[in-house]
């Protein structure tokens, strides 16, 4: 066990000229054979470790990852974590998730700065305002704490917000979940990291995997950069990589690789404490401790792994908030990137068993992996463990396909008459 | 009942002084969506019988038969440009020539709204708010083209040039929007000289 | 933003004047007898994609010229566009010979369907 | 503040001394001289403290000379206008300019953040991630707002952005990036070939540092040469040369962003309505960049106080603004280039305490030149600390050491008076640009430093940029790219030639050790402005943060305004020398767009306010606005909502439109629906693949209600379509279905079943549209002068005319959506509104009545018609609508009709549609209402259904609700319960349809 973190700790330290801390994780050689494999270090395969590890007691355990842990979506995201979905299975595993981020910085003893600021979903059209009333209708009797709150008290919430009525969406009011809020994306995967590390989980970067390796209908281990890993179970969550990678083993997916992308502006004094999505309009926003207003857009439509995108996607997200937070307009973007994420038919993600025995695959978190990885690694580390779903993640089986399950999120919002 | 009362989308919009650019509504032109296949000889031959003109067939073109117009839309497109008052006579013999062939006309004289725009800084105005490279020469005088422009989409003709007289072709509820996208873009105190003699640049 | 060229009516222009539409070659079984398709193939119609690093062959419409749908294919690393051809049409058969992966796979009994036999060569 | 002479007597080839102009800083009056920078100016008034930095409140003056300035960030203006976070040194001033320093309070010399220097031992980098986690409320309540409060740097404008922005477009053959000696000539030679050139740079002038570089160019002053280029590039005619214009990104295929600051510099054109910013999206066949270097720091202790800058910055307040930056200095370098600094100083009368340079011996012509000028070069010496005044506000001198690479501590110190230091490590290619779209880059030993490598788009780097330093052969370089950019162009410029003496290389220092014990207590700057240190570089490497990506995250290096353009490459140095690994081992963080900020009211352009997103508006408008209509937006459109009159609120005005539809006759503009002419002799076959339901059984002259379905079965629109002849037929969409379901049909025709001949062609805008509905509907028709038979035996239910109502030419549609009597009356529609307007005065003896869309919505809800959208949210099924009889047995195969089939489509338990009866009958359920298996004292409770349309039926005088119920159609008379905030309102399972169940008003 690593020696704990705290203000006494850093104190101490603070004496030494902060020469003794020790590593937060350790860089071990591959060992020949794990009892469970699981690939790509991000917040969903980090979390999915140290879940085996701590509810499972799986020790033997490693994550390979090709690059560095945390480098893929897990630090390129807008950090905003809520649960407010319409349909019960969103619910259910956001939810948890949520929950889980409420006590995750005690829990893996790193600060992972949950903040709890709330969840501001703007109502811009009847229409949208009335999607929103469904969802929470739903997500009260569901035991969520949220709430329709009305233009004034968004206006409250958001002082920077345009309350013109006369603009071209003006507010009508706010699907409201005051406990969602925003973490810090890097801690995140660093705090599952140390807690996975901690319990014995080997974490080997620049490990990049090859191939799956089949003994007929079971996976027998995986080829790596670093040499062949035996095992019998093999937890794939590699986001907009994950079609390469199960292709290998003879597996297709429902998936497609698209940039999503992000911007910040350059640091100014609080001004916004909450995160405001505007769907209508198409962005969202809130402001990170460093002062960074944090904009997220869409994706672009087409097929892309180069984690560059295009002008227009982020210039339409951009357009949208200057109309509706009009301060923004002097401030200045600082930094855009992009991210690959993977979609599925539905938008909602896949976890579970696939038809090769001993492969599992947690993916097509598509633009909400960041506020799920708690519940994601938590009922991803259940299912490999005892090798049958998660009672909250059986709905997202792959199996809804064939049957027509589908876990739509986005319907909700189609407009017509 | 009296005569039908004409009301076009932009009836009552002046344009103020300080634009860059002259930019009206044109009211009286007859439009008509002709369908048909280019490779099907009887289809052009009987369409050129009616507007005395060749469909234009190379892309983004246009041809002219003395007040009737054709611009190309797509290979089996056409915008056909007439006065108004002639629509109803051309779509009829249209119809009556191209019964046995695979084909459709129909009269959309009031599905778009046309804006004039005049003056040398009519291309740069529109290129506030479109990406094509209309200065090239790709877009002399004649050519058609359906755009991306300022969030709508429209239709371009480049009626003649020197001095620029361009014809915008915009959805008929989008016209509003699209003239007081002009009033804001075509100001004269933010007009641009793209390219030509520039003043010398400090050092 | 992709510049995309449009091989119905030559136009080029930025990816917004065009409109993606996915995967190309998707044949849509029930067009012939909806009752002979399997829960497995609606599946893989519906929801099974190809989904490439490298090349990728898809299709795109002409939004803002011409109004036709075209194919095109596309490295989905570089974003280079390598060819585009007729929405019923077969990619150029050096790309088909250059996909990989799972387009390597659909592409082959195309390519030897296409391939001249010895004796048409000769006559 | 000190009237100390900063500023010289003379120089300063940029300010105008005839022209003063009048600021403020912090409320502060002061004065400068047209052509200062707000940098220059305020440096010549004596004030050093720029502002404080991010985390440690540690004063800070001005570091660089353009936009790599992390340090001297000031707010310029005032309320709505204010813009925080800008560059000094960029800043243009202007008369009446306000400026204010940041991130200070209360002032800018006594700053209480200044706390967390003293306490900087016990926050390191990262410290927040190991501490501040009890007690867990703490984080949000207590620390968070803290933290949050300290950092941030500026503030925000107040209030909305009184100034307008723009974009422009354009296409070229030829964009260069930079206008320095490279640039300029790239540009020269590509328009001698004729080429369509671009030619921008990010600072107010052509030159680059052309004036503050050794060397000529065809035997005269570089500056002579960069006179004549400017000229002949803005004279040339093919040619677009733009200053204050930063080429900000770049992206897929050529495509760029430049923006171009019009107005900053210019309030009087500002207050004229010039636009003042505008952003500039470029298409380039080929770009050449000519973005220069940036020099490096030095990290050394307490390397970041007031006095301390870039050599070439010290160098350019001298030539420039003639502003000394102090009264003694020393030059601290590795390189030849800072000599030119000191020669500067000299030259200007500003004492040169002495050249400090890391390399040993001084055999150089830079070294020649400076000793012939006095003064005195201190080989082989390093700075290894500073001394500073009260707060570290003001330098006293600095400690100098032998230099030794790889030393761990410091001996043999001296000590040099000085206030100043112009300290060059070196330059570093700006090659931000070249990585944005995927460029590699190359490490380069002679620069120690990256240069481009290989680029996949039509890209080249060319001068300072390429890491080509020597004069003359950059020169070169950017003629060679110019003309090969033009593939066919002959080379036409004459080809001028440079000449600059050779330099002595570098020597790389990356950490300059402090006296003392090894790295302890001592700050060595490498990220000012986020204060992060060479101690914090190395702690993170020693947790394991091993992988630079990491220790940029945990540390914040390089992700400060600046993004790294002064602190990367000394960062990877520092690494590099802690782990032992070489630069290009340690890898390097990816550059991403913009290069500097810049401002998002440019990215939205002119689209704000009325402008943001078009607003479709239907030919009738104008008059629903005169009446005050309340408007509602469906997809773009604005349709109007309800009428209400002088005294009336929005439910009064809506079940008084409903009465009138009910008792008397309604006119409603339905112009907005969709409307597609589809015509072939396929046409029919066509239909009845993309409709659940026949039509090829319609007969000419008769209306048909459809539903689409997607492939996945699911329902996405419907409408009634017409036959008009045998092969044409008109179909009608949902509003906001018209554009997508046309595209879709085109879709469907040209890749799926493309042997049918079929045309497709949208409508919609040809036609106004409306409804005239209710008992008085035929009279009113009557009163308008029909040309055709309108009589209930000659005009049925669901047939469609063709005619005219007096001079309109119409088609009328006798089809209903609020079950009544109804005629949908269509016209051209410049001729709507005169037929609106004649219709209302038709119908005024009958109480006609205009209705909006939400009485529309009451009266089919009435009639338990499904409005898609409402009833229906892309999961739902015809069956489960109960409009199972729409969908077609005999077709052999339809859109969405396999998916039908699949296990959970066919399921039992799927929710079906039922109408719902509250118990009271005022209460009205609320939208989205869910009702519950059993109630609970409290959640969760098992949800089996949703409320889908509830409203108040004026005609029933009861309230009324449409439902997605679990086995709704077996549960009639069953009583649900939906739990609420409150309470749990009971209602009844009956059918859809509340009114009218036999049809017979709409028959009559």
């Amino acid at each position: 066990m690593k020696s704990r973190y705290s203000i006494f700790s850093l104190a101490r330290n603070a004496m030494n000229y902060h020469k003794d801390w020790e590593r937060a994780w350790r860089s071990p050689a591959p060992k020949s054979e794990y009892d469970a494999v699981i690939v790509g270090a991000g917040g969903h395969g980090l979390a999915t470790a140290y879940y085996l590890a701590k509810n499972h007691k799986l020790a033997n355990i490693a994550v390979v990852e090709k690059g560095w842990l945390g480098g893929g979506n897990t630090g390129r995201n807008t950090t905003i974590i809520r649960s407010n979905y319409l349909q019960d299975p969103s619910i259910a595993i956001y939810e948890l998730a949520r929950s889980l981020y409420e006590d995750l910085s005690r829990d893996l003893n790193f600060n992972v700065m949950f903040s709890p600021r709330g969840v501001m979903m703007l109502c811009q059209t009847e229409h949208e305002f009335r999607a929103f009333k469904r969802t929470a209708h739903a997500n009260r009797l569901a035991g969520l704490d949220c709430r329709m709150i009305s233009a004034e008290e968004v206006k409250k919430i958001a002082p920077i917000i345009n309350d013109d009525p006369n603009c071209r969406y003006p507010i009508l009011g706010a699907y409201y979940q005051p406990r969602g809020g925003t973490g810090r994306h890097d801690a995140v995967a660093w705090g599952y990291a140390r807690g996975a590390d901690s319990l014995g989980v080997d974490i080997i970067q620049n490990c990049e995997v090859l191939s799956i390796r089949r003994d007929g209908g079971k996976v027998a281990g995986i080829e790596t950069s670093k040499g062949f890993i035996k095992t019998k179970k093999i937890g794939v969550v590699t986001a907009g990589h994950v079609s390469t990678i199960v292709q290998t083993a003879g597996l297709r997916l429902p998936i497609e690789s698209l940039c999503l992308q992000a911007l910040v502006s350059e640091p100014i004094k609080p001004v916004l404490d909450c995160v405001v999505m505007a769907n209508t309009v198409h962005g969202y926003l809130s402001q990170s401790d460093k002062g960074e207003l944090v904009v997220g857009g869409g994706t672009d439509p087409y097929n892309n792994y180069s984690q560059r995108g295009s002008f227009p996607a982020l210039e339409h997200t951009v357009t949208a908030l200057v109309e509706t937070f009009p301060i923004i307009s002097r401030l200045r973007m600082l930094r855009m990137w992009g991210g690959i994420v993977d979609m599925t038919g539905d938008r909602s993600p896949i976890i579970g068993k696939t038809d090769v025995e001993g492969l599992y695959v947690n993916c097509g978190w598509g633009t909400g992996g960041f506020k799920s990885i708690p519940g994601s690694g938590f009922v991803f580390a259940d299912t490999i463990a005892n090798d049958r779903p998660h009672p909250i993640a059986e709905p997202f089986g792959l199996n809804r396909f064939i049957e027509g399950r589908l876990i739509d999120e986005s319907v909700a919002a189609a407009v017509a008459h | 009942m009296s005569e039908a009362q004409l009301e076009t989308a932009l009836t009552g919009r002046e344009a103020p002084g300080d634009l860059a650019i002259e930019i009206r509504e044109l009211t009286t032109r007859g439009m008509i969506d002709l369908r048909g296949d280019a490779g099907d000889g009887k289809f052009m031959a009987a369409a050129k019988d009616v507007l005395g003109l060749d469909l234009p067939t190379a892309p983004r073109t246009s041809a002219a038969w003395g007040e009737v117009q054709a611009l190309w839309l797509s290979p089996d497109q056409w915008l056909i440009l007439c006065p108004r008052a002639r629509t109803e006579e051309l779509l009829a013999a249209l119809r009556q020539a191209l019964a046995q062939i695979h084909s459709f006309a129909v009269d959309v004289s009031d599905m778009r709204t046309i804006i004039r725009l005049e003056g040398h800084a009519a291309r740069s105005v529109l290129l506030k708010g479109c990406s094509l490279d209309l200065l090239s020469p790709d877009y002399a005088a004649g050519t058609v083209r359906r755009l991306r422009f300022a969030e709508i989409a429209a239709l371009l003709h480049i009626v003649s040039e020197r001095p620029d007289v361009l014809d915008l072709y915009v959805f008929r509820s989008y016209a509003d929007y699209a003239w007081e996208w002009f009033l804001a873009n075509g100001r004269a105190v933010a007009a641009i000289q793209p390219f030509g003699q520039q003043a010398v640049p400090a050092v | 933003m992709l510049i995309v060229h449009c091989p119905v009516c030559g136009a080029e222009g930025d990816e917004t004047d065009f409109h993606y539409g996915g995967e190309a070659h998707i044949r849509r079984p029930a067009t012939q007898d909806p009752t002979t398709v399997s829960d497995a193939a609606q599946r893989d119609y519906l929801f099974m994609r190809r989904n490439p690093k490298g090349l990728h062959f898809e299709r795109w419409r002409c939004d803002r010229g011409c109004g036709k749908w075209f194919h095109a294919v596309r490295d989905t690393v570089t974003m280079d566009f390598k060819a585009t051809y007729g929405i019923t049409e077969l990619p150029p058969r050096e790309l088909m010979e250059a996909a990989s992966g799972e387009w390597a796979a659909f592409f082959k009994d195309k390519l030897d369907a296409a391939k001249p036999s010895r004796k048409g060569k000769s006559s | 503040m000190s009237g100390k002479p900063y500023r010289l007597a003379q120089g300063g080839r940029l300010i105008d001394r005839s022209k003063k102009v009048s600021f403020t800083f912090d409320g502060q009056s002061m004065t400068g001289f047209a052509g200062d920078t707000v940098a220059s100016a305020v440096l010549a008034n004596g004030q050093r403290v720029f502002g404080r930095s991010f985390k440690y409140h540690r004063p800070r003056g001005v570091v660089g000379l353009g936009s790599e300035e992390m340090n001297a960030l000031v707010g310029i203006g005032e309320g709505p206008r204010h813009e925080p976070n800008l560059r000094a040194p960029q800043v243009e001033l202007h008369d009446g300019l306000i400026a204010q320093s940041q991130n200070r309070w209360p002032s800018l010399n006594f700053d209480i953040g200044a706390l967390n220097s003293k306490l900087s031992r016990f926050i390191p980098g990262g410290f927040y991630y190991k501490t501040f986690m009890w007690p867990q409320a703490f984080w949000k309540h207590v620390y968070e707002p803290m933290i949050r409060r300290a950092a941030g740097l500026g503030k925000a404008p107040a209030g909305s952005d009184p100034d307008t922005y723009e974009h422009m477009h354009a296409h070229c053959d030829v964009l260069v990036i930079g206008a320095g000696i490279a640039g300029l000539a790239a540009a020269e030679a590509a328009q001698a070939a004729g080429a369509r050139v671009i030619i921008c740079d990010e600072t107010p002038r052509f030159g680059g540092v052309a004036d503050l570089s050794a060397g000529t160019i065809d035997g005269a002053p570089q500056l002579d040469w960069v006179h004549t280029r400017a000229k002949l590039l803005a004279e040339a005619g093919n040619v677009h040369v733009m200053t204050r214009t930063t080429a900000v990104g770049h992206w897929h295929h050529n495509h760029l962003m430049l923006f171009e600051r019009v107005s900053d510099h210019d309030p009087e054109g500002l207050a004229r309505g010039t636009p003042r910013h505008r952003l500039w999206k470029v298409r380039a066949k080929h770009v050449i960049l000519a973005t220069g270097a940036l020099e490096r720091p030095i990290a050394f202790a307490n390397n970041d106080r007031p006095g301390i800058m870039l050599a070439t910055a010290a160098r350019g307040l001298v030539e420039r603004h003639g502003v000394a930056p102090g009264m003694k200095g020393v030059v601290f370098t590795n390189n030849d280039d800072a000599y030119l600094t000191a020669l500067s100083l000299k030259r200007a009368g500003v004492a040169v305490a002495g050249i400090i340079d890391v390399r040993q011996g001084t055999d150089s012509a830079a070294a020649r030149d400076a000793r012939n000028a006095g003064i005195e070069i201190i080989p082989g010496h390093a700075i290894a600390g500073v001394e500073s005044g009260y707060g570290g506000l003001s330098l006293s001198g600095v400690k100098i050491a032998p230099w030794r690479k790889g030393q761990g501590r410091v001996v043999n110190e001296s000590r040099l008076a000085c206030d100043f230091i112009a300290m060059s490590g070196g330059f570093n290619p700006v090659v931000n640009l070249w990585c944005h779209n995927g460029g590699k880059l190359t490490f380069d030993s002679g620069l120690q430093s990256y240069r481009p490598g290989k680029h996949h788009d039509r890209i080249q780097a060319v001068g300072a940029a390429n890491g080509t330093m020597d004069l003359a052969a950059a020169l070169a370089e950017g003629y060679a790219a110019g003309e090969a950019a033009v593939k066919d162009g002959e080379p036409k410029a004459g080809r001028s030639k440079a000449e600059s003496a050779p330099q002595r290389p570098l020597e790389p220092i990356w950490f300059s050790p402090a006296t003392g014990k090894y790295n302890e207590g001592n700050k060595h700057f490498i990220d000012f402005q986020n204060d992060v240190t060479a101690a914090d570089l190395e702690l993170a490497q020693r947790e394991g943060y091993e992988s630079v990506e990491h220790t940029k995250r945990y540390t914040t290096f390089g992700m400060a305004t600046d993004q790294g353009k002064t602190s990367n490459l000394n960062g990877l140095g520092v690494l590099a020398e802690a782990t032992g690994k070489t630069i290009p081992e340690i890898g390097i963080t990816t550059f991403r767009p913009p290069y500097t900020p810049f401002s998002f009211g440019s990215i939205a352009g002119s689209l704000t306010k009325n402008l943001f997103l078009p607003v479709r508006r239907t030919p009738i408008f104008r008059w629903h606005k005169a009446q005050n209509a309340v408007f509602e937006p469906v997809g773009q459109w604005r349709r109007a909502y309800t009428y209400p009159r002088a005294g009336e609120d929005k439910h009064q005005s809506i079940n008084r439109e409903i009465l009138a539809v009910r008792n008397k006759v309604g006119l409603l503009d339905a112009s907005t629906l969709g409307k597609i002419e589809i015509k072939g002799p396929d046409a029919a076959e066509f239909l009845d693949r993309v409709y659940t339901n026949m039509f090829s059984t319609l007969k000419v002259g008769r209306c048909r209600y459809g539903l689409m379905m997607n492939e996945l079965g699911f329902l996405i629109d419907d409408g009634v379509t017409v036959r008009l002849g045998d092969d044409h037929f008109l179909m009608h969409t949902t509003s906001g279905g018209a554009d997508r379901i046309a595209a879709w049909l085109e879709e469907w025709l040209q890749t799926e079943w493309t042997q049918y001949k079929v045309f497709v062609t949208p409508v919609t805008e040809q036609w106004a549209q409306f409804a005239i509905a209710g008992p008085k509907a035929r009279e009113v028709l009557s009163k308008l002068g029909p040309d055709f038979d309108i009589s209930a035996e000659g005009f049925a239910h669901m047939a469609m005319k063709q005619g005219k109502l007096g001079s309109h030419p119409v088609r009328i549609y006798r089809i209903s959506f609020s079950g009544e009597l109804s005629y949908e009356v269509a016209t051209p529609a410049n001729l709507g509104r005169g037929l609106w307007d004649a219709i209302l005065s038709a119908g005024a003896e009958f109480g006609i009545e205009a209705y909006g869309t939400e009485a529309l919505h009451v009266l089919r809800a009435e009639k338990g018609y499904i409005v898609i959208g409402d009833e229906t949210d892309g999961t739902v099924t015809p069956g489960d609508v109960g409009l199972d009889g729409l969908v077609s047995k005999k077709k052999a195969d339809f859109i969405g009709k396999r998916s039908l089939e699949q296990s959970f489509l066919r399921s039992a338990g799927r929710k079906q549609l039922v109408g719902l009866l509250t118990e009271d009958p005022k209460d009205v359920l609320p939208d989205g209402a869910y009702a519950v298996r059993a109630v609970k004292d409290k959640p969760p409770m098992e949800m089996i259904g949703q409320v889908t349309s509830t409203y108040y039926s004026p005609t029933l005088d009861h309230s009324i609700a449409m439902a997605l119920i679990e086995n709704g159609r077996s549960r009639m008379g069953e009583t649900l319960s939906f739990p609420l905030d409150d309470k749990v309102v009971k209602a009844k399972i009956t059918d859809p349809v509340f009114y009218d169940k036999e049809g017979s008003r709409q028959n009559v």
